[in-house]
């Protein structure tokens, strides 16, 4: 089964990457693009057959590994 | 003989590649703006290592929109030497001047240290001077200088001759342990079909003195010289240059 | 309105609240409450601790630049200075590794630039838990990492430090950073504000909640409760940094600025106040011009943001457009907020309403100042006594012969390769870097002269919980004794003192006993203090931590070309001792790696015999005598000799050393000679034609100095009183000391 | 409008974070975790309240600036 994870800064926390990907878009001719922030994005092949232990291994992964809790949350989707 | 040092927002190696060429090899050098489109009458160009625009996105990923890329890119074009060096290469590879792509360090941690190199080509205009075989000893200082590239295009590259220089070890044999960041087959520069645009990881500009433990870099110099004053007239002539 | 409650979280004591109403002559409003507290933080104020700050020596011919501005600045001939300072980053640091570690970095570099130096040169001093005490991992990962990712993209090389261990900082780890920067002197400039009428603009990103509080909670213990009063973490931006650094340097040369100053703690409020106030004048800002990256944001919150990145700049009049073109250049856009006037006040106006108005100086000069009480700690009796008759137990086993006692010793942290640190940490580019990390202190050449500059930052919190007047004495001689082993002269010093709670009695002591050990060094040693930074309420749950203070010496060499490095050259080199053992194993390395404890006096230091050994060395260096030269610190002469082969293409030495007579057990004794850790010693290898000059030198120097054996084989033999001692292959012993930190981090982890 | 776009390596290119990622999953533990990828996520506020035009201008943006054709393909979801 697969679980995707993304992890996104908090709203709060600045994202300079982000801010500088939207200005180089800007340049480029693309007002349209307001704001760009960004996250990771994480695929994670599981061993398991069931979407509710598929979520549950993947929000604990998400916990301890793959986000940061001071700065970062997350979401997960299970298919 | 004169060098065009490119300055992104966020190069930080453009001094040092600019007081090589003015000041270690007395050499005019200019620094070219990211936004201007004049190369200044630049024999030779520089993209130097740094974080251009910080490196965020990818590597590189934003630099090759820069206004002065189009000169740059008709300046390669017209077959006149251009070198980049780390970020610098990694805006080549984005930029599509060279083949391939650049990925983390296998073992994702940023690595500055002294390697060694055995040169594969000796006709690109950067490493003329240089001996096929000879082992040079180079600092790298880079998070992203995996080298990457899909299996039909690093069989192209192979096949073309493309790979200027190889990590190894200190008696020039490739091996997985001297590999500093897993680059497919151990690849630290590359050139174009061409041969005078050339991307290398190591920083020749940081060995180019005895006085910074090595001076192993200025065979890349001394070679572009070599290939400029030797070719006469530039561009189509130093295609020729070499063997 | 203001009910103890919101004092309770500004952190102002009522009897602070007093006096504020006494200043202004009414009540605050919140706002003015904020500023107040940020500015009477311990962070911003030193109210603990600048009565004892005054004592430190701060003049000298050198000196051209005394604490006070934003860095410290020395003469270093032919026009220029270097401008240089120390920052502690300690609690973000310990709340998000990466980015407390970066924005740190970010600071300091502010700090220098602010001053109109070309910042090129970083180093830093770290300290954590035990190294294999669950969470110092990912601590000390994110730090290095967040160390790295700020100063290798903006381009400064990081060109040295130093890390320790010890279980007293797992809950509380410090991060302190150092910068260092050269500067025309005629060109440096200040933060000041004056000339009524000029503007005031402010340049850089744009202000977010970050760290809204950030000031007052770097003087607040941590403690159960405080996980949720933590603030949003700032996140570091290299790459605004580096468009601010070139820009500001640029406009600088334009000669169109009165003052510049960075914003880091208390931001806007603090830039405001202290520009103002150095100037002796006042300024009016509307926070409604600031730019902003979150909308609704108050006065308040504006005023106390901590976002970074940020610069507050004095131009003058009629010269606007010039200072808004270079920024322009550089994509950065320099936004008019206000105006320099001349009544001494800072006055805050939102959308062009009154929203604080507050006298400079009640904020600056007349903050409050406390002469704490202070008394000696109850611990020290008893951790000063050590019993070399009855070491004890149980010694680890395997320390029962000399030769595994070094290699133990060797692959201890502390003393182990810190390769695995600064591989991470761009140290070559600018293409200055001529001493290599590893090797000693940092040095970088200065293009365009035949000078170069070294530098060492070094504490050791044992010494100094052991002994905090001797530990901070030795602090100051090591660092400045560092970079006398390459061949400079200790010009002048930054300081970070990182301690406990200060309201409590015994850790104020040790704070005030540390800063009259770095004063009597620093007069001594001729290395006044310049400036530094002070950390206080390093605890959690009650708990500090070893006291801490950081010192970090600049010196400078005249002829770069003969810069002297620890590692030996070349078989059949005379091994000379200057100075001598006297088998002093308190607080040393060799006691907590065989006994795990940390007991006794730390080594004596005699002054006038340090300053005698230093001048020395910057004498025989300067003559081409030397061929390598290390000093003697953690671990003793034995761990310094195995450290001048490593990395030396294996050179061996074989070496005699007196003995020592400390303990009734012959076997302490032999450890006693060549672990012990007595101060002012440094073993130098010279090619053996020289010998006599250097003897004769070190003789007119009234430095003891002999000969105590050769460079040459593969193998480390050491003789303690004619009998063989240690007798350990090269490869094998630096197979440990470079392998020890790699490999415990080799499985790689998230 | 808001466009997510998610960014991946291709399958033959080898993920070094990703690969690490799961060893230290293992690791800790985490067997069932059998194989992690890691990408990158972007959202962008785009100008626009039609879905046809936010899908092209954010698959425009990703083909000239968010992907590196030779390493990674992309996905958009538009809201
Ligand atoms: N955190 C660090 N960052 C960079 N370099 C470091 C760090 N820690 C140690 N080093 C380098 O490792 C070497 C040994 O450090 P240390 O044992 O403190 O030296 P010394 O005993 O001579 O003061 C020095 O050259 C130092 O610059
Ligand atoms: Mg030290």
């Amino acid at each position: 089964m697969r679980a995707r994870v993304f992890v996104t800064l908090k709203p709060s926390v600045f994202d300079p990457q982000g801010r500088t990907i939207a200005e180089a878009l800007h340049s480029l001719g693309y007002q349209n693009v307001e704001d760009v922030r960004q996250g990771k994005y994480f695929e994670l092949d599981l061993a398991t057959t069931e979407t509710a232990t598929a979520r549950a291994l993947a929000a604990e992964v998400a916990d301890k590994v793959l986000a940061n809790p001071v700065i970062e949350s997350y979401r997960i989707e299970v298919d | 003989m004169r060098f065009g040092v490119i300055v992104f927002p966020g190069s930080n190696c453009d001094e040092d590649a600019y007081y090589a060429a003015k000041d270690v090899f007395g050499q005019e050098a200019e620094y070219l703006w990211h936004k201007d489109t004049d190369l200044k009458g630049a024999d030779v160009l520089i993209l130097p290592g740094g974080f251009a625009h910080g490196d965020y996105l990818r590597t590189g990923a934003m630099a090759r929109f820069s206004p002065i890329m189009g000169p740059v890119r008709a300046f390669a074009g017209r077959g006149g030497p251009v070198l980049g060096i780390c970020n610098g290469f990694q805006i080549l590879l984005e930029s599509g001047l060279l083949p391939g792509a650049m990925l983390r360090n296998r073992g994702l941690k940023y690595r500055c240290e002294h390697v060694h190199l055995r040169v594969e080509q000796t006709d690109t205009p950067f490493t003329r001077v240089a001996h096929a075989g000879q082992v040079l000893r180079i600092p790298i200082g880079h998070g992203e200088g995996n080298y990457f590239a899909p299996v039909d295009t690093l069989k192209t590259i192979e096949a073309n001759r493309q790979v200027v220089l190889r990590y190894t070890d200190p008696n020039g044999v490739v091996s997985d342990e001297w590999n500093p960041n897993g680059s497919v087959n151990a690849i630290a520069a590359v050139c174009n079909e061409r041969r005078n645009v050339v991307g290398m990881m190591p920083h020749p500009e940081r060995a180019c003195e005895p006085l910074l433990g090595g001076v192993d870099g200025r065979v890349i110099f001394e070679s572009v010289l070599s290939a400029l004053t030797s070719g006469g007239s530039k561009g189509p002539a130093l295609q020729m240059a070499g063997q | 309105m203001i009910d103890p409650q919101i004092l309770e979280r500004h952190g102002l004591k009522p009897d602070e609240y007093d006096r504020i109403v006494g200043f202004l002559g009414r009540e605050p409003n919140l706002t003015e409450l904020g500023i107040f507290s940020v500015m009477w933080s311990e962070h911003c104020s030193y109210k603990s601790s600048r009565v004892h700050l005054k004592t430190l020596p701060t003049r000298g011919p050198q000196v051209l630049q005394g604490p006070g501005e934003n860095a410290g600045a020395v003469d270093i001939g032919e026009g220029l200075a270097a401008v240089f300072k120390i920052e502690s980053h300690n609690h973000p640091s310990f709340i998000e590794p990466y980015q407390g570690a970066a924005t740190g970095v970010g600071g300091i570099i502010r700090d220098i630039f602010t001053m109109g130096a070309r910042p090129i040169a970083l180093l830093n001093s770290l300290r954590f838990g035990a190294f294999d005490a669950p969470g110092t991992r990912r601590l000390l990962e994110g730090v290095v990492a967040g160390i790295a990712g700020y100063g290798n993209s903006i381009g400064i090389p990081t060109v040295g430090g130093e890390i320790a261990f010890e279980p007293s900082y797992a809950g509380n780890p410090l991060v302190n950073v150092f910068c260092l920067g050269i500067a025309w002197q005629a060109d440096i400039i200040k933060g000041v504000a004056s000339g009524v009428g000029n503007a005031v603009y402010y340049v850089g990103a744009k202000t977010g909640r970050d760290g809204i509080h950030g000031a007052t909670m770097a003087s607040a213990e941590f403690d159960d409760k405080s996980a949720e009063k933590r603030p949003a973490v700032q996140v570091g931006d290299p790459f605004m940094e580096k468009l601010l650094l070139e820009a500001c340097l640029e406009v600088m040369k334009t000669d169109a600025l009165v003052g510049i100053q960075d914003m880091g703690a208390a931001g806007l409020t603090c830039s405001t106040t202290e520009m103002g106030s150095r100037g002796g004048a006042g300024i009016e800002i509307d926070t409604a011009l600031v730019p902003q990256r979150e909308t609704g944001m108050t006065p308040y919150e504006i005023m106390l943001s901590e976002s970074q990145e940020r610069m507050l700049l004095v131009v003058k009049r009629g010269r606007e457009a010039e200072v808004e073109r270079v920024f322009d250049k550089w994509d950065l856009h320099a936004v008019h907020i206000g105006e320099v006037t001349d009544n001494g006040l800072l006055r805050v106006k939102h959308h062009g309403t009154l929203v604080a108005e507050i006298p400079n100086r009640a904020l600056t000069d007349e903050a409050p100042l406390y002469m704490r009480p202070m008394t000696e700690p109850e611990y020290l009796a008893d951790v000063q006594k050590l019993d070399l008759d009855n070491l004890r137990g149980p010694e680890r086993p395997a320390l029962r012969d000399q030769n595994a006692a070094l290699l133990a010793i060797l692959g201890s942290p502390t003393v182990a390769s810190k390769r695995w640190i600064y591989r991470q940490y761009d140290h070559m580019v600018r293409t200055n870097t001529i001493n290599l990390p590893g090797l000693g202190a940092g040095v970088v050449r200065i293009k365009g002269t035949d000078r170069a500059l070294a530098m060492s930052v070094d504490g050791n919190g044992r010494y100094c919980y052991l002994d905090p007047y001797r530990g901070a004495m030795l602090a100051v001689a090591e660092a400045a004794r560092n970079v006398a082993c390459c061949g400079a002269r200790p010009l002048g010093a930054t300081n970070c003192l990182n301690f406990g709670n200060p309201e409590r009695p015994a850790i104020m002591w040790q704070f005030a006993k540390a800063v009259e050990g770095i004063g009597a060094a620093c007069r001594a040693l001729g290395v006044p203090i310049t400036g530094g930074n002070v950390s206080l309420y390093n605890e959690t749950d009650g708990k500090a931590i070893y006291p801490t203070p950081t010192i970090g010496v600049v010196g400078l060499l005249e002829h770069a070309d003969r810069v002297v490095s620890r590692r030996f050259r070349d078989a059949g080199d005379a091994i000379l001792l200057f100075g001598e053992g006297r088998g002093e194993l308190g607080g040393s390395e060799y006691l907590k790696v065989a006994h795990d404890f940390v007991r006794g006096v730390p080594p004596a230091l005699d002054l006038d015999a340090e300053r005698a050994l230093q001048d020395l060395l910057v004498r025989v260096a300067d003559e081409r005598l030397l061929r390598s030269a290390h000093d003697c610190s953690d671990g003793g002469i034995a761990v310094t000799l195995a450290e001048c082969c490593f990395e030396s293409g294996g050179i061996g030495a074989e070496v005699s050393i007196d003995g020592v007579r400390v303990a009734a057990d012959a076997r302490v004794n032999v450890a006693a000679a060549l672990y012990g850790e007595s101060a002012s010693r440094v073993v130098v290898s010279v090619v053996t034609d020289a010998v006599t000059t250097v003897l004769e030198r070190a003789a007119a120097a009234n430095v003891p100095a002999r000969v105590i054996g050769q460079t040459g084989g593969n193998r480390l033999r050491i003789a303690v009183a004619g009998q063989i001692a240690i007798d350990a292959a090269v490869d094998e012993a630096e197979r440990v000391w470079s392998s020890a930190i790699e490999q415990a981090y080799a499985k790689r982890v998230a």
